[in-house]
């Protein structure tokens, strides 16, 4: 039956066909959400990098950072990225219990989080630094700003997958992804938090 | 084939019952979505086009008044952002809806309620954008609404200064927040289109096989993810210059008014591949079927779109090469913009190629085909001579650039779709276009085309700019003008005369049956137009051209695919399959891969909740745009309860039983 | 492709042997999050304490700022070990989106 | 389309920089064209546009050739019903087309590389004209640093000098454009561009924005009046000596109304009333002059961004309703403020400046 090569590769498939599950889906769309995020923040980590030199009659970095502040929240992150871990571990066993144990941390030590970024925004508005007055100022909210409200849906969408499995009552095999689906979020939202408290913190405060 | 008898059979079939508008509301089906789309994006073409109409009666004469120059201006930016946004690019994701899924065997896209959602929202971004018209002014910058004319009123060392003066500048922020929107949901559609190519793929569909649609399709998305961003925090930066008072744009206040410009064309020059690839797709698809010749050169096909979409990325700077960034970028610049010529050479000779030695049929698809190969090649020419710098400081902001521009947008991209709609309408519609009335209106657009848009090159280079609401009876103008007007009727007659064939065709047009193309794909091998579940059983792929391997090796008819038990030929293969591994987790809505378990093949469920989170954000929208924060809020909130119950309503789906004759 | 039966192993512990694979990927974890953790105090030092020269603080704090970004991708977002089309997906886009927007900040400047 | 770089195109009556604007509408046609260059920048453009135009218009005639060959050879015939050979690709054909390409455009970016550096160079010496450009919503100011001279939409240099442009803008982005002599360079808010051109013969090159600035971007006109080194020079004193003393009792009147109504955004060099440096209400927001400076009106050929002639009715229907002529413009209407005879008057005023 099969004839003399037509495109190269004539023939009946080879090895087995796996449809995709629709976890497997959402776990690709996901990631390249994620991946369109990146380009996002690049846009507008580009932005500030062009624009944080104009600090006009507004404070600048140097004399507003304050680095114990920024280093304290970024432990925070980085401790709700170990707790969120251990949660999906628990939801991969189907440990109801254990899920509870490590999400409701990970939510507490976002909006923690989310809380000293609002002090220290109100500090730095205080100090002078608004989004009108300076570019360095605009820029540096809304780069800063917008991973805020990153962290603050990340907080709403584990809140909102703990209300689900908390009116189950129980975690199914059949959940793992959606844990899977918010951990990478919650990652990724922490890797770009590595890259800010670098690039504008670290870096602003060398000069 | 042993496996066709696995058929069901005696089942009264249960065909799509459901009509009526909140059946279109509420439908997740990717075809329904894709003739959503379809139809929207034909009436934005023409609201365009009459758009189009009226600048070139103004412009039909020297120093003429047919519209006052606040409205020219409102014209000429509604009709790029209506073409470019809410009439190619949707026109391509309708086609992309309605047939990827067929050409790769799949029963839909990965997220079909992701995709409902991204239809409401480019039409509420669609909306919201042409909403300016009424609430207080058109957006009025030009499509690249270039900085810092967009931001309007600003204060200015102390000085509240309006950087727009004359209309209400309004618009600009219809601007900002409608493509949002509109963006919003091209990214999802992205998304949703890469999962679906890259992991529902019939068995035997290896990307080697992969129709060039699906190819570009493929890369298509892959540019609109990693370049709308760009665009998506270049509007959020107007937005907030505009509405909270930031300085990103304003000099005065710090910003860099080449910022915008950077970001945009970061954007806007892959959104032109974003454009034109699902173009050179549909050709790659309607030159074999009409040539009976199997595509030239496929993986050269393949590398020249992977390799145009990765040089998109790189050449954005050529829309800025009179912005002043010296002799180095600009050279830099003009070279990696050259490059881009040879693989799109490589496809245009490979076009040609196909049909040489081949039997081709001239219907009107074909001929749209042809016509798009002699203007894309016009426009990809005046594209290398706008690559080199010196001269485009030249061709560059003239009427030049207006015929490039519109050489590739209509004579490349929209030819494209036009051939894609004289080849796919019967599978869409089930009927046949008149054929007669096409080529009348092949003509009629191809001739009123080259009419209206070729003597734009000649205005340009004798000095008419781009976006000059008049010209002045002392310049030398008049005459192409004229003709270039003239051939507006010409055009127009051609477009009357498509909607004349389209309604004939929907009233009384011939039965289409399944192939009446003699076609190579999987979507010609299902009833025209596809049932809800597109394939009775999934098909198994044997080759590329999968129908006409079986047409020509087979008995005509796609094998099923039979889990466990393969075809006999099936068996001698090892395990070198290249398509990509993914996780057996299992977990439900994993569908059965043929009719033959007995209870029907699982479809998702039609669902209001997209259409609903399309008008929470749409509220959220105007609540931004007229700064009322409880409205705003308001819209916030409801976005996300639908965000949140779409993640969380469970879908039980329900089950089709395929029609007794699938072939 | 691994078909009908899952060939491969899922990602995580497998269900069978929990309290095996609970202890591994927790300590895997923990150790990942210290190791972070020690960056982050790193780099916070040199600039706290002006430790080495400021234009040497660039690259290093760059450098640091990489391992964090490889450590978190490949352990915690499971780029090792999970499907490598999110490795490549995820990767090209963020690399076209760190040069692209580099670029475009050097045009910026160059002005 | 003949891009092929002629002989500088001479026209009757335009070489002459005393021809004003009605006379040109009177020639029919002004050389707004990139395709007869008055100099070197804009003839050496004209021969790049003209190189890549003919290397495409060979590929077209291939590829058309290809196409019409394989339509005219291959197409169905009645009754054949054969089914073509299914050719996979030729690796050697697909080579050649993507080679030669390849190659066609190496040809065309070396030269492309070469002047787009000779073209950047900057200008300098003692033979060099030094301009400022400053695009406002609508118009152009120039100035010139070395002769100390600031004059609005025309500018005069002299044949066979060099002039080395400056461009900035006050407001938002222009492009500026004079065909005949160079291609287009954007004035940019906060980053100033230079280009260079110079005119090889006198003529009177109009231009305009090529960069779209607002509502009345079509009006944005300019025209440079390429004169002899002699009438170059008398143009300078011209303005270097400005009489800006009314004649006439009609003048007197108008240049009451003039240092009343317009001085507080118009200068005139020399008039009593002007100070130096500029009054706050003079400069704009950005430092640049609101409005155009009207010394030596006179001399000019037009008005209002080139778009009027400049006599009086132009002037005073101008004073009347500018926004009827230029929506948007920051020239407020006197319609009702001043009447017909006054405006007249100022006009009187302003005609009789020199």
């Amino acid at each position: 039956m099969i004839e003399p090569s037509h495109s190269g590769e004539f023939g009946a498939p080879r090895g087995t066909y796996h449809e995709a599950t629709p976890a497997e889906n959402n776990k690709l769309g996901i990631w390249l959400w994620l991946a369109s995020d990146c380009a996002l923040f690049a846009s507008l980590i580009a932005t500030y990098l062009s624009l944080h030199g104009q600090t006009l009659a507004g404070p600048g970095p140097k004399q507003l950072f304050d680095l114990r502040i920024t280093v304290t929240a970024t432990f925070v992150l980085l401790c709700s990225s170990m707790t969120m871990g251990m949660g999906l571990e628990a939801a991969q066993r189907c440990d109801y219990r254990g899920v509870l144990r490590w999400l409701i941390p990970t939510a507490v030590l976002g909006l923690a989080f989310v809380g000293m970024q609002v002090f220290e925004f109100t500090h730095y508005v205080l100090q002078g630094l608004t989004l009108q007055v300076s570019d360095f100022g605009a820029s540096f909210f809304t780069l800063v700003g917008f991973h805020g409200l990153h962290v603050s849906f990340g907080v709403a969408w584990i809140t909102s997958l703990l209300i689900y499995v908390f009116r189950k009552k129980r975690v199914d095999q059949a959940d793992a992804w959606r844990f899977e689906a918010v951990s990478l979020y919650w990652y990724f939202v922490d890797v770009v938090w590595v890259v800010i408290f670098t690039v504008v913190y670290l870096m602003g405060k060398v000069g | 084939m042993a496996a066709v008898t696995e058929r069901l059979v005696g089942t009264a079939p249960r065909t799509r019952s459901e009509s009526g508008v909140w059946s279109w509301i509420t439908t997740v089906d990717h075809k329904r979505i894709g003739i959503l789309y379809l139809v929207t994006s034909l009436c934005f073409f023409f609201i365009g086009g009459l758009e189009a109409f009226l600048m070139r009666l103004q412009l039909a004469t020297p120093d003429a008044h047919v519209v006052s120059e606040v409205v020219f201006n409102e014209l000429f930016t509604m009709h790029g952002l209506t073409m470019i946004f809410l009439a190619i690019m949707p026109m391509s994701i309708g086609f992309i809806n309605y047939m990827v899924p067929l050409q790769i065997g799949a029963r839909d896209v990965a997220f079909p309620r992701l995709n409902a959602l991204s239809y409401w929202l480019f039409l509420a971004g669609g909306l919201v954008l042409n909403s300016g018209w009424l609430l207080g002014g058109a957006a009025n910058a030009g499509w690249y609404n270039y900085a810092p004319i967009n931001i309007g009123q600003h204060v200015i060392n102390g000085v509240s200064t309006n950087l727009n003066p004359g209309p209400d500048s309004m618009g600009i922020t219809f601007y900002a927040i409608g493509l949002q929107l509109a963006g919003i949901g091209t990214l999802m559609s992205g998304v949703n289109f890469i999962v679906t190519i890259v992991n529902m793929r019939a068995p035997g569909m290896t990307p080697m096989r992969l129709p060039l649609f699906v190819w570009t399709t493929l890369i298509t998305s892959v540019l609109i993810i990693f370049a709308f961003p760009a665009f998506t925090a270049d509007l959020f930066l107007l937005t907030l210059d505009r509405l909270f008072g930031t300085g990103f744009f304003n000099v005065a206040q710090g910003g860099d008014v080449l910022l915008w410009q950077q970001l945009f064309w970061i954007f806007g020059h892959p959104e032109v591949y974003i454009l034109i690839m699902p173009a050179f797709g549909i050709i790659s698809e309607v030159i074999p079927t009409y040539s009976r010749k199997t595509i030239f050169g496929y993986s050269s096909m393949v590398f020249a779109i992977v390799a145009i979409a990765f040089l998109a990325f790189m050449v954005w700077s050529h829309h800025m090469f009179t912005v002043g960034m010296g002799p180095l970028v600009n050279s830099v610049f003009a070279a990696t913009s050259m490059v881009i010529a040879v693989p799109t050479g490589v496809k245009i000779f490979n076009w040609i190629a196909t049909m040489i030695g081949g039997r081709i049929r001239m219907t009107t698809s074909m001929l749209f085909a042809v016509g798009f190969l002699v203007c894309f090649v016009i426009g990809g020419m005046s594209g290398v001579m706008l690559a080199v710098p010196p001269a485009d400081y030249q061709f560059n902001d003239s009427y030049f650039l207006v015929a490039h521009i519109h050489y590739v947008l209509i004579g490349g991209a929209l030819f494209a779709l036009f051939a894609g709609i004289y080849y796919w309408f019967p599978k869409i519609s089930g009927r046949m276009l008149d054929e007669h009335l096409g080529k009348w209106s092949f003509w009629l657009i191809f001739i009123g085309f080259n009419v209206t848009f070729f003597p734009m090159h000649f205005l340009g280079v004798e000095g008419m700019p781009r976006r000059v609401a008049s010209y002045p009876a002392n310049l030398d103008l008049r005459l192409w003008n004229a003709v270039a007007t003239f051939g507006v009727f010409i055009l127009t007659a051609g477009l009357i005369v498509f909607l004349a064939n389209l309604r004939k065709s929907l009233r009384s047009g011939q039965a289409a049956g399944a192939d009446p193309w003699d076609g190579r794909g999987l979507e010609w091998s299902i009833p025209s137009p596809a049932p809800e579940y597109n394939f009775a059983a999934v098909p198994l792929v044997r080759g590329r051209d999968p129908l006409w391997v079986e047409k020509t090796y087979g008995d005509g008819h796609m094998i099923p695919y039979v889990p466990g038990g393969a075809a006999p030929e099936a068996e001698a293969g090892g395990h070198g399959h290249a398509a990509a591994e993914g996780h057996g987790e299992g977990g439900p809505g994993g569908e059965g891969h043929g009719a033959g378990h007995g209870h029907g093949i699982h479809m998702p469920n039609p669902t209001p909740l997209p259409f609903y989170l399309a008008i929470a954000l749409t509220v959220a929208a105007y609540g931004t745009i007229f700064k009322v924060p409880e409205i705003m809020v308001l819209g916030l909130l409801g976005t996300f309860f639908f965000v949140f119950r779409l993640i969380y309503d469970h879908d039980p789906g329900h089950h089709v039983l395929p029609e007794e004759d699938a072939g | 492709m691994g078909h009908m039966e899952p060939a491969h192993t899922p990602p995580g512990p497998a269900p069978a042997t929990p309290s095996a694979g609970e202890a591994s990927a927790g300590r895997t974890h923990v150790t990942v999050a210290i190791l972070l953790a020690c960056l982050t105090i790193v780099a916070f030092g040199i600039v706290w304490l002006r430790a080495i020269p400021t234009g040497d603080m660039l690259p290093v704090l760059l450098v640091l700022a990489l391992a964090q970004i490889v450590l978190q991708t490949l352990y915690y977002m499971r780029l090792r070990v999970d499907n490598r089309k999110f490795a490549i997906f995820f990767g090209g886009g963020v690399t076209l989106a760190v040069v692209i927007s580099v670029f475009a900040h050097l045009l910026l400047l160059a002005r | 389309m003949a891009l092929r770089p002629r002989l500088p195109w001479r026209r009757l009556g335009l070489g002459a920089a005393t021809a004003g604007l009605a006379a040109l509408a009177a020639c029919g046609r002004v050389p707004q064209t990139a395709l007869h260059p008055a100099g070197p920048v804009a003839a050496l453009e004209l021969h790049l546009m003209a190189e890549s135009l003919w290397i495409m218009v060979g590929v077209f005639i291939v590829v058309l050739g290809l196409l019409g060959y394989a339509l005219v050879r291959f197409r169905e015939r009645p009754g054949d019903t054969h089914v073509p050979k299914q050719v996979e690709g030729n690796l050697r054909l697909e080579l050649l087309w993507t080679v030669v390409p390849f190659i066609l455009l190496i040809i065309i970016a070396i030269p492309t590389f070469r002047d787009n550096f000779a073209l950047a160079a900057d200008q300098t010496g003692s033979n060099v004209l030094d301009v400022t450009v400053v695009g406002h919503q609508w118009w152009w100011e120039f100035d010139y640093p070395s002769l100390g001279i600031v004059t609005a939409d025309e500018m005069h240099i002299p044949v066979g000098t060099r002039v080395e442009l400056t461009l900035e803008s006050a407001d938002v982005l222009h492009s500026f454009w004079v065909p005949a002599l160079a291609g287009k360079e954007d004035t940019v808010p906060g980053h100033p561009n230079t280009m260079w051109f110079e005119a090889t013969q006198p003529g009177t090159f109009p231009g305009q924005c090529a960069e779209f600035c607002g509502t009345s971007h079509s009006d944005m006109r300019l025209l440079v009046i390429a004169q002899s080194q002699a009438q170059f020079q008398q143009w300078v004193q011209g303005f270097q000596q400005p009489d800006s003393t009314p004649q006439t009792p009609q003048a007197q009147q108008g240049a009451q109304l003039f240092q009343t109504y317009c001085a507080t955004c118009h200068v005139i060099d020399g008039a009593a009333w002007q100070t130096t440096p500029l009054t706050k209400s003079q400069t704009g927001p950005t430092g640049f002059p609101i409005a155009p400076n009207l010394t030596d009106l006179s001399a000019h050929q037009t008005l209002a961004a080139a778009t009027l002639a400049n006599t009086t009715s132009d002037l005073t229907e101008w004073i009347d309703n500018a926004q009827a002529l230029m929506p948007g413009v920051i020239m407020p209407t006197f319609q009702g403020v001043l009447t017909q005879a006054q405006e007249q008057d100022v006009a009187d005023y302003l005609e009789g400046l020199t």
